[in-house]
Order: structure tokens, then C-alpha cells, then sequence
């Protein structure tokens, strides 16, 4: 099933694509401002929001994901409480996780997020159960799993072991690989070569789909057709989304070892800045609404963080709750 | 391959079982209690083709070869409401597991704050008896003891094994369930009762004695149950104590005996660094201090991978005479500390 | 380079083939013998001596090897004295490895075996720090090294990271899966699609070859051209090698999970079977010459094994001796 | 970045270096000294690309994402005469590449009878500070201890760091060795002498004492110091070990230590169970039984995940007050079988 089949997202949806995209994006740089004021450094998707809003867009309420280190676009594009979010990076018992996690291992139910991992290839090794206990009738029936996961976690063994399961089982589990090109300090074409990672995935006998990641799209018509497809067959799919992680790997991260000609390559394909022409072109946005959604953004966020920080830090008997049932 | 008619029972209640025979008892009555319970690995269906046909192929699973994605599959359907029960076959294999283990099964029920469970069980095997080498044989239960949020099994008799892998299978916290290989082909008398569940995390005393407490598990308990026998004939009265949990560990059951008998020796086949044996010794050197009248003893496998040769495989493990002398010595000791 | 490139094997050169073949197969059984009566089991390369025979035959002494449970092929190609091999089986101080290893992890320098791993995937995990080194300037000019490994083996993610990691760092490294059908009591069959192998391998963008593991002068051929590619090169090489455990996976095996039609038709296929046909048919082996050849194995074997038997057993003194240096 | 130009040093043949600059300071010695040194893992090279200039970059390697291969990559390359170095970044990164590690390195010399050696070194870091989390933080090294066939070294001060660093790569074991990342960033005097060496293995007396024996390592060390001083105020004469080396682990210094002072106190950052002070404790309880003149205690992180949240991860780690009222109670209750 082409992407063809589904009806073009309504200008009022790309609408909300890109206030969420901003959004994200707003959460994130907040999170950069806090960190240099002392609050723990994370990994931000900037840049990469269109992969998560794209994708997450084109699921369901019944569907489950795993995610990695950079899950916040992931996380508030299935509806997290931001607030919750950044009570849960700055430690607070408020946070999804009661401060147990921080920003790297955020999972939250009532959001069908089973998992952020920060062991790379963490999502990978448990996606495929997740999918299996809804293939043997767990949760509601049709659902599916999706797991997100980067480049470097392609170079992992669980990859290739968790592909191959998911094959043979026929397992309804969506592959979506956010290709950003860096993992860590480490370019990828250090690691592998232009194409490996659609041709690891190829080797697998699965369909996959290699589509820009800064278009968001792009990436829900590809998404859309995957899922339809996961749904209809009960077998997986694969996604490598191609695009460019902006603001390093952890912050502070000052990237000195990144090309400039590369980073200015890819700030050109910026995924906000590209839905934002195309509304803008179309009529859809002004310029006027655009400033009224970043605005909103920011207090948003704003009253995000003045919530998180006003929440509570976790006492020391808490210390040992939580381990065993 | 698996012998579990329930017919072989009497009126009894007890059938003459062997380890192995114990392990599929207790799968098959857990499977048959519970669907949402499977079971996964490299050749686990093909050797229970009578599995498969009672349960069906969906919850009876032969995996490609790839520990890691068996062990990781299992914590993903665990936190997803099933109750996966996985051979990894050796014990050595649990490494390519490790990170699905300690990372993800260990910890992600604390980070979550609570969300999730694993409630999952990962069998293996392990000790000498096979002439194997230390590529399969290598007793490493201790790392998962030292691992936050998993528990540990190593029962020695049948009826513990098919009571505690049921308890396994129940409880909502991964467990990882060692068999001793060296038991696996040992008799013994299993309740057939489906209801019959040891707990995790009870010794049991398995001989009365005032002297001196051993303690050990899976292989060695006979070892130390031998040596009881060959030191009254020495006059010397020994306890001996089975942990059959590694953890929780029921440091109460020894505690009581230690404050009885004043000594303490603790028998484990795995090497001795960082062991299960130093944790007892710790514990007694700290809450029975004391009531020590003598140094606490370990007597362990040595610092050493095991070889396959029979006369190597054979000599890591403690010995009935090794202890025999120990323990002789030990009780024979006036207590330095009282004499002075 | 393709195998035509190479002048064709002697006769002569078969004839010793076929020798080695029957060697290693008398081996084999004579272990499978020696297991009922007591010693410990091994896995038997019963039907692969081809493989064996064939990819050994077209290394040089300089180069260096790795293999895996199934490994008494590989190491009786490559010159292994087989006294020495039964005393190691059988726990005698003079085994290669003392009576440390078992048939299970034989390792043996002076032939250049760095390594028989029994963790499945453990070769590959070693292999390529073994050719590094040999671009790195240790050991022999121009050595390479090659690793053995089976159609299970390549199910565990270390075959994905090897090959990667080969590849990216241009190792002389000859990558030989044995597909043999079989991973324990599992049909490969359940565990991956047909073709799997070779597409996960070409995933990788090296060169690979699909060989007939049981035709000898098939192996040798693709090995030869192989292993001059890395030599010219630098590069990794791949062959599947497709052929059949014939014994079962460890002694006693008595398979009754494996349906006599497989096994009637790859026992059809027996590759010492298959040369002898070819060389009486040719003329350079009769009948006569082939029994001769049969008795020289059993005596051989027989020998040995009374050699080995001679071999003392290891003292527990040597319990703790070679943990560390 | 590294930083560890040597004109550094002054003529006083000792530097003010911070712990990631000793370390680098040692790779840069062994690098020069021994062609066959190189070092590996993700990122290695583009934190150092003064090592890329001077060694080039067959030396200095970035690898793929992919731990098993790069631990695995690492003991061939040692079986076959190179000197790897990797940097697997954190402890729990480690759990990938225990195969190698564990069923590899630690145990292929013994199973060729001798004919191997991996003389190769596995670096990680681990500990509270940054606030990263269990799937950074948890400090498994007594795994490792309890693992045959390995070395395990886990300094306090920079100038250990530099020394040890430096005897691990000479040495023909494998060498597991561990940066409590808590001390990454602090200072001390490191002797520029490329043969200054401390040997792995021995422990070293921080402080001398006549009352109770504390003995830690890493980060605690310098818990159980501060600790020191105040008890010293309260009258009571504390002697502090530091471990430096966990494996071969330095009995002796604590076993004299404890003959002297009769009273003995295990600190660690690492979960209790299994772990190195209970190995100690074990030895105390054997060796020095007649000695104790008290029970000996152990001061540990509780058998739990490492939380991100500050606070959590702060309380996790054995505090200098929980020590020294626990030292105060020791050193303050008459010893219950001498008195009985
Ligand atoms: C097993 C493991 N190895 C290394 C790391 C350190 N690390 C964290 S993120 C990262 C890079 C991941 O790259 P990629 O998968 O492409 O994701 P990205 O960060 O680019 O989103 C590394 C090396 C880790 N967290 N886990
Ligand atoms: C890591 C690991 N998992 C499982 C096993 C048990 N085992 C030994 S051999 C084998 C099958 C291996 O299959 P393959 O790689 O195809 O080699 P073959 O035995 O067919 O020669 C299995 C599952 C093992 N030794 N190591
Ligand atoms: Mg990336
Ligand atoms: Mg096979």
C-alpha cells in the first residue's frame, strides 16, 4: 500500500504538526538553557522533530514505542505533560518517573511509552517482545510497536538479531531509525558506509523505506503506509529517516569536531523552517500566526519549568522503593 | 525430552522424579495454570514436542540462535503482561544476555518508578559433571546475586526445583534459575500437588547439629549433607543448611544456626572471590559476631576458569574429605580469642 | 580474480585431499566410538570434511585461524598430530592445551589455530583483533586470517559487528560460514529465510561466494580466489559454504528430530563419497587404493588413540596453573 | 580533551594533574614507549587528535557502536602481539562485552593450557556525580573480581591513576580498569617519571591508626578520610586503606592493619551483596578472627539501581556522617564476647 492511499494530511493538521514541532523544539532549547544553569545535560532532537511528530502523527492511542537517549520528541509528541518531562530531568518526584530516570530512561505508561533506553540498542533487544505479547493477544487487538532508534544503535548486534526475530516471528513491530549522522563524537561513515544501514535492513527480507526525515510529510506518508501495512500483515516494516542532529550529542557539546560546510548544510534543511515556507507559501500560516505559536511555545514551556521546579526532590527513603514488586 | 505424565503419580502424592523430570513438571503445571505463561529458546520446542501439542507453537518457542534479542524479548513481553520463561542453556551464555539482564530487567522497573514489571525467569545450566569446560561450565551466579532487582535460584533437590521454578514463574520480579548440572539426572520425591510452591528466598535446615553450620547450595548441599554423616562418626555434630535461594538470601535460617553452634563453614563450588560464601561470612562476621567461637570458613572452587579434563573438572569442586578436615580442624581449635 | 585464474589441483593433490577426508572422518567416529564407552562427547564435522579440507588447503602456514565447536576438520587439515587432539578430548596432559580445553576450546599455536571458541559467535567476536594485528605489522607480511563459523553463528549479532567492523577497517579477514542446515536441535530453516546468509553478508558490501561445501575442488577453488583478493587487497571476503551435519550435534545425538528425507538426500551428497566417484571415474584412484586408504586412516587413528590413552591424566596441582602469567 | 603537554612540569618532577589528564598522561608514556600500545572505542580519536599526529590513526581508533566487537576486536588483537587499550566508555556498556571479557579474555589462556596471553586493558567509568542513571552508573567491578582470569584496578588519587594505568598495560592479563567518575575532574601531584609505576595489587595505608581499620576505594576513599578527622576529634584513631587494585586484592595490608587496630569497616559505593567488602569481610572473619575485637561492618550502596535525580543519587553513596557514628557505635560497645 502506497502512500498514495491515504488522503493528504488537512492544512489545519500540518498546522498542529508544526506547533508540536516548535514545541518539542522550545522544550528542548529550554532544557540546553537549563542544563547551563546547572540542571543535568540531556540529548536534544533538535533537528529531528519532524522524524518524531511525522512518525508518532501516524499512530494510534493502542500502539506501543520504545525509544532512546533522544526521546523527547518522541514524548511530547504522543502527549506527554511537558511539565512532567522536565520535572523528571531535573529530578523531581513529579517527573513520569518519580526522578528515578532522569531525561535518559523516561517510560510512561498512560502514553503507551514503554521505554527509553540509553544503553543504545536497548529499545532494540525488548522492542520485539513488546510486539510479540501483542501479537499473542495482549493489550488491544490490532496494535502495533514502534521503535525508534539511531544510526549507532544500527552498528549494535541487537539490530541484526532483533530484525531477524522480528522476520521470522512476523512480528507487528515498525523499524524507524532516525539516521542523524553523528553517533556521539563519532561521524557515522566512520562506522559504516553511505547506504548500510537500508542494506542491513534489506538483507532482513523486510520492506523498507528510506525517506528525508526533515520533512515531516514525507515522513508520515511513509509512516502511514508502514503502519497500514504492519496492520493488514501482522509483519514488520523498517523506516531509516535521514537527518541531522544540530545541537551535539550531549549538552554542553561545542561540537568543534563537526564540519562546518556539513552543518550548514543540513541548518538549510532545518525541518521547522521548511513545514513553516511551505504553510506560509500555501497561505495556511502567516507571518503573524507563526510569531502567535512561538510565543505560545515559549510560555508554555515556561510554565512548564516554573511547575517542574516547584515540585518536590525525592527524599532518601525513597531511595530503595521500586526495585523488587 | 520430558516424562511428566501426571499418571505416573500414585495415590501418594509424591512421584520418584528426576531434576529435569521437575523442571518440565513445573512448566507444564504453570503453563497449564496460566496463558499467559511461554516458554522460549534454542531447541526448547523441538526437545517438548508434547508441549507444543497441548499448548500450541505460539507459547512454545524455539529461537534463532541470539541470546541477547531471547533475553530481551523476554523482558519486552514481560512488561507487556506476558510470562516468558527462557533456556538460555549455560550458564556462560548469560553474558551475550547481560545487558537485556542487568540493564533492562534489573533496573527498569526502578527507573521506571514503578511502571513497569518483569516478571520473566531465565533458566541455565552450569557446574562440572559434563567434562564441558569453562565455556559452559562456570558458576557465576554470583553476579546476578551482586545485581540489583533480580532474584536468584539454585535449588539441589527435585522438589525444590519444581517448587521454586513455579514460585519463579509467579512472582512478578525476573529470577534467574540456575540448574546444577550435576544434578540434573538425580532422583528424589516430588509432591504433585500444582499448588506445591516453595518460596523464594527460604533455606531450609536440612540437618540438625550443634557444633558447627554448613552452608551451601545446589551440588555441594550433598557435599556438606556426606560430611555430616563422616564427622559424627568423629563426634562432631553438624547442621547443615540448604539456601536453595541466592536471593533474596535467607541470612535469618543461618544466623539461628551460627548462634547455635558458634562456627560457621561455607561450601560453594563457584570460585570464592566476591562469592555467595564471602556474603554469608560477612553477614555472620557483622550479626552473629558474638556467638563466632572459631574463624569462619570458606572452602569454594579456585580462582579459576574450570577445565574439561575429569580429573580437573573433578578436583574444582570442594571435596567431602577437604571439608571432613576442615571441619575437624576447626572444632578442634580451642578459640584463640576465649584462651587468651 | 576468479578461480580460473588458478592452474587446476593435481591429481596427486586430490588423492591427498581425499586422504585428509577420510582421515578426519575416521576420526570422527573413532570419537563417536570412544564417547560410548565413556568419554566425553564432541561435535563430529561428519559430512563437512569437505569444507574443511577444502578452505585449510588454500591458506599458507603463515596465516592464522579460528574456528569453533566443530573444529577437529580444521585442525586436522592444518597439520594437527591427532594423537595429540584424542589426549586433549580425553583429558591427558598431553592434549594440545593440557586437558584444559576438551574437544571444545583446542587452541594451537605452533599451527596457527588461535582458537576453537564453544560460545557460538565467540570466534567471530576474536577474529578480526587477529587480522588488525596482522595489519598492524605482527606476525608474517601479507598473512591473513581466517574463521570458521556456522549458519547459527550467524544469527547472534557479534556476525553483524564483525562483518562491519571487517569491512570498515579493511582486515584481511576470510569470513567461512559452514551452513550445515542445522543449530543444535533447531533447523536453520526456523531461525532465518533460505538465502539468508549470504544477503546478511552482502548487506555488508563485501565480496561472497555460494560454494557446494561438498564438493572439495568447488571449496578450494572459491578459497584460493578469496584468499587472494584479501592478499592483494587488504580486504574481507565471505563464502557460504552449503553442507550437512550428518552425526547429529554432539555425541550420542541419535536426531530424531531431523526427517529422513533431509537426511537421505544430503546423505546422497557425501562429500568423501562424492570425490571418490570422481577419481575412480578419472582413473587416478582404484578401488584397490581406496581400501588401502581406509586401512592407512584406521591404523592411523587406532594409534593415536592408543598414544593418547597412554597420556597421563593432569594432577590437581595443575587446577590453578595458566589463570594468569 | 587531553592535556598533558609535559612541559606541564616544572623541575620538580611532579604536575598538578587532574584525573582525565593522568589518564591520558599514561596512554601518552605507553604510547611512546611501546609501539604496540593503540587504543580504541567510540569517540577515542576525536577527543585526541594530538595522539592521531603523533602515533597516527592505525593507533588511535574509533570504532563502530558496537561494544562486543570492540572488546572482542581487542582480545584477538592482544592473542596475536598488540597492546589494546579500550575505552568502553561506562561500567554498564560493559554488559555487551562480556562474552569477550568474561569468556575470552579471563579464560582462554587457562583452556590453551598456557599457549595464550591477552595483555590487553578494558577502561570504563561509573559512580555518582553526574546524575546519567543506572544505564551509566552502577559499579559492577566485583563482577569482574569474581571473574576468573581477570585483573581489576580501581584508583583514588591521579598519580594511581597514571601509575596503575601504566602497570596495566604493561602487564600480560587483561585488565579491567575502573574511573569513578566522580573524581574525574580532581587534582593532584603526579610524579612526570614515564617509569613511575605502582603496582596493581597493592593496597596503600592513606593514614595510619590504632583504633579501627577503614578500607575503601575510589571515590569513598576519600569518605573514609574525612571521616578519619572527625572521629579523630572524637578521640578514636582511625587507619585508612585504600585498595587502589581490587583484584589481586592487597589481604595483607588490611590483615596487619586489623591485627593492630582489632576493629574493621568496609566503605564502597557498589550494592552490598557479593561485593568486594564482603570479600574483605570474609578474610577478616578467616584471617584476622582472633584479632576482632568487634563485628566487622560494612558500608555499602543499597541493593538498588543507581536514580538519576540528585538527590537519590547523592543518598546512594556511603556518607561521612552514616560512617563515622557507625565507627563511633563500634569503637563504643564493648565487645560482647569479651565481656560475656
Ligand atoms: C551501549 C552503549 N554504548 C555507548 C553509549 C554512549 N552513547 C550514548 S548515545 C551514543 C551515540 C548514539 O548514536 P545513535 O544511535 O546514532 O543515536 P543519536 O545519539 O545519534 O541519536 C553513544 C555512543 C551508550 N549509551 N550505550
Ligand atoms: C552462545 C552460545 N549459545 C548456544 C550454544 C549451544 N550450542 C552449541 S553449538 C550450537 C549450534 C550451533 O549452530 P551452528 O553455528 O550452525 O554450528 P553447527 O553446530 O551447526 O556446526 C548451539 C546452540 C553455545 N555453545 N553458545
Ligand atoms: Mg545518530
Ligand atoms: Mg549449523
Amino acid at each position: 500500500m502506497g502512500p498514495s492511499s491515504f488522503s493528504m494530511p488537512s492544512s489545519a493538521e500540518r498546522m498542529h504538526w508544526l506547533e508540536m514541532m516548535l514545541l518539542i523544539r522550545t522544550y528542548e532549547e529550554q532544557l540546553a538553557e537549563l542544563q547551563t544553569q546547572g540542571a543535568p545535560g540531556t540529548c536534544t532532537c533538535v533537528g529531528q522533530e519532524a522524524c518524531a511528530v511525522g512518525v508518532v502523527s501516524a499512530l494510534e492511542p493502542r500502539d506501543r514505542i520504545l525509544t532512546n537517549h533522544r526521546s523527547a520528541g518522541h514524548l511530547i509528541a504522543r502527549g506527554a505533560q511537558v511539565w512532567r518531562l522536565i520535572a523528571e530531568v531535573l529530578g523531581r518526584v513529579d517527573g513520569y518517573c518519580k526522578g528515578h530516570s532522569g531525561s535518559l530512561h523516561i517510560s510512561a505508561r498512560e502514553l503507551g511509552v514503554v521505554l527509553t533506553s540509553t544503553i543504545v540498542g536497548g529499545e532494540l533487544s525488548l522492542a520485539p517482545g513488546v510486539a510479540l505479547a501483542q501479537k499473542m493477544g495482549q493489550g488491544e487487538p490490532g496494535a502495533i510497536t514502534t521503535v525508534f532508534f539511531g544510526d549507532g544503535a544500527a552498528c549494535e548486534g541487537i539490530f541484526h538479531e532483533a530484525l531477524n526475530l522480528a522476520v521470522q516471528w512476523q512480528l507487528p513491530l515498525l523499524f524507524v531509525c532516525e539516521n542523524n549522522q553523528w553517533q556521539a563524537m563519532v561521524h557515522r561513515l566512520e562506522t559504516m558506509s553511505e547506504p548500510a544501514i537500508s542494506h542491513w535492513a534489506r538483507g532482513h527480507g523486510l520492506p523498507v523505506q528510506r525517506v528525508d526525515g526533515n520533512d515531516v510529510e514525507a515522513v508520515y506518508a511513509a509512516s502511514r503506509s508502514a503502519v497500514a501495512a504492519i496492520r493488514a500483515t501482522g509483519q514488520p516494516q523498517f523506516l531509516e529517516l535521514i537527518t541531522y542532529r544540530q545541537r551535539g550529542h550531549y549538552e554542553p557539546d561545542d561540537q568543534t569536531y563537526v564540519s562546518a560546510q556539513e552543518r550548514a548544510h543540513w541548518l538549510e534543511r532545518d525541518p521547522i523552517q521548511l513545514l513553516r515556507a511551505r504553510l506560509l507559501d500555501e497561505g495556511g500560516l502567516t507571518e503573524d500566526l507563526w510569531h502567535q505559536m512561538m510565543r505560545a511555545a515559549g510560555e508554555q514551556i515556561a510554565t512548564a519549568v516554573a511547575q517542574a521546579q516547584a515540585s518536590p526532590w525525592p527524599t532518601a527513603a525513597q531511595l530503595t522503593e521500586h526495585v523488587y514488586a | 525430552m520430558p516424562n511428566v505424565d501426571p499418571l505416573i503419580y500414585g495415590d501418594t502424592g509424591v512421584a520418584r522424579l528426576n531434576v529435569e523430570q521437575a523442571i518440565n513438571l513445573a512448566l507444564l503445571e504453570e503453563m497449564r495454570r496460566d496463558p499467559r505463561v511461554l516458554i522460549m529458546g534454542e531447541g526448547v520446542a523441538t526437545k517438548r514436542p508434547e508441549f507444543i501439542r497441548e499448548f500450541g507453537a505460539q507459547r512454545v518457542r524455539n529461537t534463532p540462535l541470539a541470546e541477547a534479542i531471547i533475553m530481551g524479548t523476554a523482558v519486552g513481553a514481560a512488561a507487556s503482561g506476558l510470562r516468558p520463561v527462557v533456556d538460555l542453556l549455560f550458564a556462560p551464555f548469560l553474558t551475550y544476555a547481560a545487558d537485556a539482564l542487568i540493564n533492562s530487567a534489573g533496573k527498569l522497573r526502578y527507573l521506571s518508578g514503578g511502571q513497569e514489571q518483569f516478571p520473566l525467569v531465565a533458566m541455565s545450566m552450569t557446574g562440572a559433571g559434563w567434562c564441558v569446560g569453562a565455556q559452559h561450565n562456570h558458576n557465576l551466579e554470583a553476579m546476578f546475586v551482586h545485581t540489583p532487582g533480580l532474584k536468584v535460584v539454585m535449588p539441589s533437590t527435585p522438589a525444590d526445583f519444581k517448587g521454586l521454578l513455579k514460585s519463579a514463574i509467579r512472582n512478578l520480579d525476573p529470577v534467574v534459575f540456575f540448574t546444577d548440572l550435576g544434578l540434573l539426572y538425580q532422583e528424589g520425591e516430588v509432591p504433585d500437588d500444582p499448588e506445591f510452591l516453595v518460596p523464594i528466598g527460604q533455606a531450609c535446615v536440612l540437618r540438625e547439629g550443634a557444633d558447627v553450620t554448613l552452608v551451601s547450595y545446589a551440588k555441594t548441599v550433598q557435599t556438606c549433607a556426606q560430611a555430616a554423616v563422616q564427622l559424627e562418626q568423629l563426634g562432631i555434630s553438624a547442621e547443615v543448611i540448604d539456601l536453595r535461594s541466592l536471593k533474596p538470601l535467607d541470612t535469618a535460617t543461618m544466623l539461628a544456626s551460627v548462634r547455635k553452634t558458634g562456627r560457621l563453614v561455607l561450601v560453594q563450588e563457584a570460585s570464592g572471590l566476591c562469592g555467595l560464601a564471602a556474603e554469608l561470612a560477612a553477614v555472620a562476621a557483622s550479626e552473629a559476631f558474638s556467638d563466632l567461637r572459631a574463624p569462619v570458613l570458606r572452602l569454594t572452587g579456585p580462582d579459576a576458569p574450570t577445565a574439561s579434563s575429569w580429573a580437573l573438572e573433578q578436583a574444582f569442586v570442594p571435596q567431602v574429605e577437604q571439608l571432613v578436615q576442615a571441619v575437624s580442624a576447626l572444632v578442634g581449635t580451642p578459640c584463640a580469642r576465649l584462651a587468651s
